[in-house]
């Protein structure tokens, strides 16, 4: 079966829209047949990476969040990239508890959250340009069912 | 989200159902601290067992309000049998200074003790 | 309340996307609180205009359908479109029963479908170059409320 | 969209769970025609009950089994309750041609009578 396919989505860096791009992604992934934890790890994955943009990124400016993903076989591709203010430490920014903005209550996890509920990540951030985030997980659903 | 705001004795129970995202706890920090304040409570209990997303800013949130109990000379219990919303307590390190209860009688049982 | 929002999704034309763009466009006009008729025009008539961009835009060859979408006040504007073979005459496409398809069956409802459940249709098409639907529909859920 | 293939004496009962859109109006068309013919049945029921979305490709998809039952001298009815699909059946012209039932006992019984 050739279950390729390739969705783009743009939208702009309002809160409103963390739930809005998790359920495009979620719905997206869905033809995979995930478990319902897949789902789950995908949704909250997406969710800290846009969440960054927003807030991160754009620090609550108006701008474009983009989330492009592909499927191929089993296994599941999600970009989030956002073209905001950048990182300048990439390495301390994805320490756990680490974060520029404690006063916003932030708890410092959102790379770690990713790192753990996805198979690989991938971070890549020019000060003035933006930060893209690639993130990969296989979903096991279908082969264990053959 | 909905959050559902209640008080025992000196607790404030602060439920959320559906969604805790970035968004939806910036809606919810104002409203808990008003109650907390405002009713002179001591403690707090979470619960998230009608929860059926969380990500880490609502483990930003559950901090924020340790701190704030913790100042009071209170504390913060969380009733959740969600496997997706423990997971991700758990990996905060929150439960190692945060009591996880499943049952939302042992929570404030366990709060009006202490 | 600035309730502004925009949104696009780029994806593969394969018939499975068809119920994914009817998910996203469902959850991106869910914030204006919709009534459940009011979200059901609106599915059937994006599935309309996407399915006409898979079958008759690409006749089944990969391309890319677009779909844009602003929600302002309590309006949404939707637009499909496809780069695909485009429409010669396009009256003739629009009444309704016309079909170039019978063979696969198509009912050549497609367009009245889009014009009955929404309040404003309008499309655009040239020669090897592609389609475009532009749809409007103002809820009156909100203000019913009120 | 899940699609059941049930018969009674000389009607194919075709019901659709779901959504049924372009998509599985393709995956529908094959089976339903290979249960029609190789049973040699003459009038189907189309039981729309359990479906919640339709777009105009289901009218297509009915058309053509309207044919194909003319064809047989037999007739095809439809039963739906649902006011978003009956609006899209009525909007085509359809319900002038095809009887529709609220009840698949009715539509049962008329197509045994016919
Ligand atoms: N898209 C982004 N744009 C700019 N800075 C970012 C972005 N994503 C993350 N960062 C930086 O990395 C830090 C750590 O991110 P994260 O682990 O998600 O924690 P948190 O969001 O809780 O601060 C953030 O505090 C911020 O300084
Ligand atoms: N995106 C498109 N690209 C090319 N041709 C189109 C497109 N959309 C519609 N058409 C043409 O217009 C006709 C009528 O469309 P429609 O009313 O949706 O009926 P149907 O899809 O059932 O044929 C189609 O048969 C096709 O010839």
């Amino acid at each position: 079966m050739n279950n390729k396919n390739y969705m783009k989505l743009d939208f702009l860096s309002k809160s409103t829209n963390e739930a809005f791009a998790r359920v495009v992604v979620a719905a997206f992934a869905s033809q995979l047949d995930p478990t319902i934890e897949e789902i789950s790890d995908i949704k909250t994955a997406v969710s800290e990476a846009v969440t960054n943009a927003i807030i991160h990124g754009y620090e609550d400016t108006e701008g474009i969040v983009t989330i492009e993903s592909k499927i191929e076989n089993q296994e599941i591709e999600i970009l989030v990239y956002d073209k905001g203010k950048g990182i300048e430490d990439l390495e301390k920014a994805m320490e756990p508890f680490y974060t520029s903005k404690p006063e916003l209550e932030r708890s410092g996890m959102g790379f770690t959250v990713m790192e753990t509920f996805m198979d690989k990540l991938e971070v890549a951030s020019h000060i003035g340009e933006g930060t893209v985030v690639k993130m990969r997980k296989k979903f096991q659903s279908l082969s264990n069912k053959e | 989200m909905r959050l559902i705001l209640d008080t025992i004795e000196d607790i404030l129970i602060v439920k959320f159902k559906g969604e805790l995202d970035h968004h939806s706890t910036e809606e919810a920090r104002e409203k808990i601290d008003i109650w907390y304040l405002d009713e002179g409570k001591k403690n707090i209990v979470f619960d998230l067992r009608e929860l059926n997303f969380m990500d880490s800013s609502g483990i930003g949130l559950i901090m924020g309000r340790y701190k704030m109990c913790e100042e009071n000379g209170g504390k913060v219990s969380i009733v959740s049998s969600s496997s997706n919303v423990i997971r991700i307590l758990r990996m905060s390190g929150i439960l190692k200074i945060i009591e996880l209860y499943d049952s939302i009688e042992n929570a404030i049982n366990n709060s009006l003790e202490g």
